[in-house]
């Protein structure tokens, strides 16, 4: 049972606004990168209308796998832009207490789970996650995210065997974006990604990730299949890295932009006029959008980079349940 | 009380936890129906079922990244890895993952996940049965790291282990799998994390050592009728520093024998860290007497480990320097 | 082009001797073991016929990449058994220098690459051997066996990849034999080991590895695919453990055999049979090749065994292109 | 003779070495046209094609295993690792692979492989690409571990760890990557694998060091006008023991620093060696100043890292002791 057929007009304007204000949000942190502001952004410009997708089919019990590029995910899921912020500003009031590099989120309180540098890694804890929901008979799927590039990783072809031998929930969505850093994908793998599942003994699917409705359509088939418990199953999103891999990246070394901002194969342009065409909005009405998420951007960054830094000693916190002698020593030596 | 071996002690203390904690997961390779191939999870399979014993696919990343995940959400994984020599296509994930999750996500998250694991040679298991790991993950921290050198202690530490909080890489030191016996109480009861054991009490030298090595140790100080403080550690990551300085400020000699290579094997931190707090006492160089910086090889693993004459050839070195 | 159509009586013969050959080692081996005569041993006992058949279509110039339980690949490609034996008792004349347990060969005279233990690890090693073919555009192809279970393995997905990335001449063989020590191959995988080849854009296909004729004809089809140079191939050999996985294993506690040596389903057996129903051979010819192998290896066995073990400081060798002073020194206060 | 930053002393290196040997292969991720996220191998696949500077599919394990098959086979890859962080997943080929092919065949093959990695902090990376993991191979025979300290070692090792025969990982300070510049003749020369550089020299205390840590240490020592031997260890496995004994001889005093974790990091081994060797030459404990052992934070990471004040109190230390 697909969910677009009763798809309101309220909800594609959520979503749309949600892509929008996620865009508008990686503008405004590439920004503060230059101004030195932030330290490092890796922005998701291009994968805001799959990542809202996933978001918007989630159940409050199922358990985000994601990956540092799911801004748009983070919003959709309705963690506050400020709680973002400080995890990027690395302040006072990051839940990781500034030990993290910018998009390196972990949100307990959301079910979004913790996400390392290392490509692929959560994967097979995501295994694991299923599994204790299973054993206990708890509602709910684990949802994986992961780059094109993820697929090559260990990681990835020890947790699509063990969800799959272990009958697990897990919802694997590879947001194929193009690229992994300067990598194009058809020199990641000459198989088609959603063809991997072969491998696991589970089903596949590719879904057009700039495009809402078979984004919605595609995903919300796989979720049903897993909720149902019929094993786990890859979804292929295949979406477009707009910009640089990373504030830190040169993509002009490597290739030529294929999509552009507000071109008319930007996911987002495409759900404007689609939104356009069906008259459920117009172009003032989208201007206004837009300048409203300016605003709020604007004043949450202003807000949260005020907030201090964590006090130093903090640094030596939270390495096990008590404090060992060997990490209290060096404190003392060092501050 | 009876006489157990370190397997059986091992099996029991799993069997308790897993009747008084329903929460508690077993997974590894050939640890269901076979019982695994030092037989320490035998039986468990057939008590608790296969949703609580897993047989896993031959994947070690992915089976201490299950246990992981499964830590993280509230389920009380142990983990077997098979040999010690076949943790490291795991390494990524314990490195970098299972001990900086507490640390990374500000004490979200934690993982209270024991990786047992057999290590150490004599049972002519050439290169790839026989390695003695300990420094890889002793130089990582977030995790702890212990080994039992016998049975009781197998029990307690397991336990201490389970309870912990963290991850811990439990190293069990296969050539004492049978080989020796002690009285096991039925009941669980721990031994500290932490903390070392003195085994002999003597005043001429410090000797310190564990797992694996323990036995060989005080066979020969027994025998020889060394007059040493013998240290068991017990616990690698973090060691019992107390014991070590304490002993060592009475004896002023200190000889560390372990079965790992000595390239930044454990006696290298132990005797950096005599250096930096003990100088003074020191009546002779610190020596360690360690398997050398080679793979384990297939013939004379006589030669690799440390025995009777080698320890021997330290202590009189200590002494008479 | 299938070599089957041209496949003469001399060649089946061989394949038969061969296999019987292989059977009697392996069995006076287990017994040499029970006797402390050598240390350890993986039996092949029920894979002889694929392992004949790659043997027998290999070119002298391929590398091959072999596992643990190749005995009857190592014989059909022309190395002694002597040179098999003294390996497994680590005597003076073992290449080796009694370095590695038994059954982990390294014989670069045959190339015939080097074993380890640790399940797969030999997979990428196969890739880069296969790109310096390449590179130097020399003749050959790569032959990489492993087992069920190694499918599993992060270098088995790794190696597929970068295989096929790379379009590679690497022909990948399978000899499932249904077992992972104890985990029957349906826990290892949900997946038919073949369909794993979709996952990487290369061709896959399974053959009945118990029997000589589709294990020739099967392989042969992918070899000449890998020599043409279109790229790696993944073939699935189905055959059958028939005895211990090892002789520190006891079936016992997880599997009742299905297939025992000289029942009807025994891959040995049938291709006796076939050769029977053709009129190649007799039961008195048959139990003269038995005898004679048995003979072979029992003289060979006695011969070996009377070598002694390496010198004690050869194990402080070859660990560099030149003695460092650590093991040096290390030497000099052990011996 | 040229200025050059590190950075570019190492893309001429690798150019002189491809255009010299048609068997030079190198292979990692983005370091094709993009050249490397550092840009070490800027422009080699232009100038030597696809065939000879492959961007490898995202697995480290596929690229040193690739690696070490062409090394067997009679390629001469030099690998590229992106960050020492990402190592992990590659550390079963690493310590069961590469470091026993020779032994374990008894000579017949061997791994000529070169590792290159960018390791340390101080660039603002956070847990993931600030580790320094030297003792994870340090402790791993087989193996050979450098690393450089300043533009012009960076060639002369690189040189001789690509000709030395066996598989080097060589670790590069990537803080020092562009910060410092020196002379760098185009022709190629070596500087031998195992021999440390005194930098200076000096009657009070010994400080030894290398890599990141280097800089930081004679900018302390010159500042503060320390009468010391500074050694720049330069090849970490097998170390320079004779320079390191012959200068504490001298000086009887000992710092020794990086930025590695202190348990089991180097600081360990090279207290242990000197305590076996030099005990009696030793007027105060031999001192470490090290970076914690907790995973390196994004956030203070100054305070992770050795500093002058550090380095200074630890100098007083064992002067004044
Ligand atoms: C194990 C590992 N190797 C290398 C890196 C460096 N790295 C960071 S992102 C990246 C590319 C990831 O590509 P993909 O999975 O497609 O995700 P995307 O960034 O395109 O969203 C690489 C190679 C890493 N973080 N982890
Ligand atoms: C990485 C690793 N993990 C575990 C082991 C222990 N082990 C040895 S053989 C084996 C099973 C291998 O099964 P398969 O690949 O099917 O080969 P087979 O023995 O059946 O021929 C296992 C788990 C190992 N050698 N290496
Ligand atoms: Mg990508
Ligand atoms: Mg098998």
């Amino acid at each position: 049972m697909s969910p677009i057929g009763s798809l309101s007009n309220d909800q594609i304007l959520s979503a749309y606004e949600n892509a929008v204000r996620s865009r508008t949000l990686d503008i405004k942190v590439v920004n503060a990168q230059r101004q030195g502001i932030i330290g490092f952004h890796v922005p998701s410009e291009g994968q805001e209308i799959l990542q809202t997708a996933i978001g918007m089919l989630l159940h409050k019990e199922d358990i985000i796998f994601g990956y540092y590029r799911d801004f748009s995910l983070l919003m959709k899921m309705g963690i506050p832009v400020s709680k973002i912020l400080d995890q990027m500003l690395g302040n006072q009031a990051d839940i990781e207490k500034g030990r993290q590099m910018p998009d390196h989120f972990s949100f307990k309180e959301y079910n979004f789970s913790t996400i390392q540098s290392p490509v692929g890694a959560h994967l097979p804890l995501a295994t694991g996650a299923a599994y204790a929901l299973k054993y206990r008979k708890e509602e709910g799927i684990v949802v994986a995210n992961f780059g094109d590039g993820a697929t090559s990783t260990s990681d990835f072809h020890a947790a699509m065997n063990f969800a799959a031998v272990f009958n697990l929930k897990v919802l694997f969505i590879c947001e194929n974006n193009g690229w992994a850093i300067s990598l194009p994908t058809k020199k990641q793998t000459v198989a088609d990604i959603y063809r991997k599942a072969d491998a696991y003994g589970m089903p596949g699917k590719r879904v057009d990730g700039n495009d809402l409705i078979s984004s919605l359509n595609g995903i919300s088939e796989a979720m049903d299949y897993v909720r149902s418990g019929k094993g786990p199953y890859l979804i292929e999103g295949v979406t477009y890295r707009m910009g640089a891999h990373s504030t830190s990246d040169d993509p002009k070394k490597y290739r030529v932009d294929e999509i552009t901002d507000g071109s008319d194969n930007d996911p987002i342009r495409r759900l404007e006029k689609l939104m356009l065409s069906m008259g459920m909005i117009n172009e003032a009405q989208i201007s206004e959008i837009k300048r409203r998420a300016r605003e709020e951007m604007d004043a949450v960054i202003e807000e949260r980079r005020k907030i201090p830094k964590p006090e130093p000693e903090s640094i030596f916190e939270d390495l096990y349940s008590e404090p060992a002698w060997i990490q209290e020593e060096e404190k003392r030596s060092i501050l | 009380m009876t006489l157990k071996t370190m397997v059986q002690s091992l099996n029991q203390t799993l069997d308790v936890l897993m009747a008084e904690n329903q929460n508690v997961i077993l997974l590894g390779e050939d640890i269901g129906k076979n019982g695994g191939v030092f037989r320490v999870t035998e039986g468990l399979q057939n008590k608790y079922g296969e949703g609580r014993v897993l047989d896993t696919p031959l994947n070690e990343l992915g089976i201490v990244g299950m246990g992981a995940g499964m830590a993280m959400y509230g389920l009380r994984p142990i983990v077997e890895i098979q040999f010690q020599d076949f943790i490291f296509p795991a390494f990524d994930q314990i490195v970098n993952q299972i001990a900086k999750i507490r640390y990374r996500t500000g004490n979200q998250f934690s993982v209270p996940l024991v990786i047992r694991t057999p290590y150490g040679g004599g049972v002519r298991g050439g290169l790839y049965h026989s390695q003695s790991g300990e420094s890889y993950f002793v130089h990582t921290s977030g995790l702890k790291v212990v080994t039992p050198s016998n049975p009781y202690d197998a029990k307690g530490l397991l336990v201490s282990s389970f309870e912990s909080g963290d991850p811990v890489i439990f190293l069990e030191p296969k050539r004492v799998y049978r080989s020796i016996k002690s009285e096991v109480p039925e009941e669980l009861y721990r031994i500290e994390i932490g903390k070392a054991a003195l085994l002999k009490e003597g005043s001429d030298v410090t000797v310190i050592t564990y797992g694996s090595m323990v036995s060989t140790v005080v066979d020969t100080i027994t025998k020889n009728r060394v007059n040493a403080d013998v240290i068991d550690l017990r616990t690698l990551l973090p060691m019992d520093i107390d014991a070590i300085i304490s002993s060592v400020k009475k004896t002023g000699r200190v000889v560390i024998v372990h079965e790992a290579p000595r390239t930044l094997g454990m006696g290298a931190e132990i005797s950096a860290l005599i250096s930096e707090r003990a100088m003074d006492y020191l009546l002779a160089p610190i020596i360690r007497v360690t398997g050398p910086d080679i793979p384990f090889p297939y013939i004379y693993e006589e030669l690799y480990l440390p025995d009777e004459r080698r320890i021997m050839d330290a202590i009189s070195k200590v002494k008479n320097y």
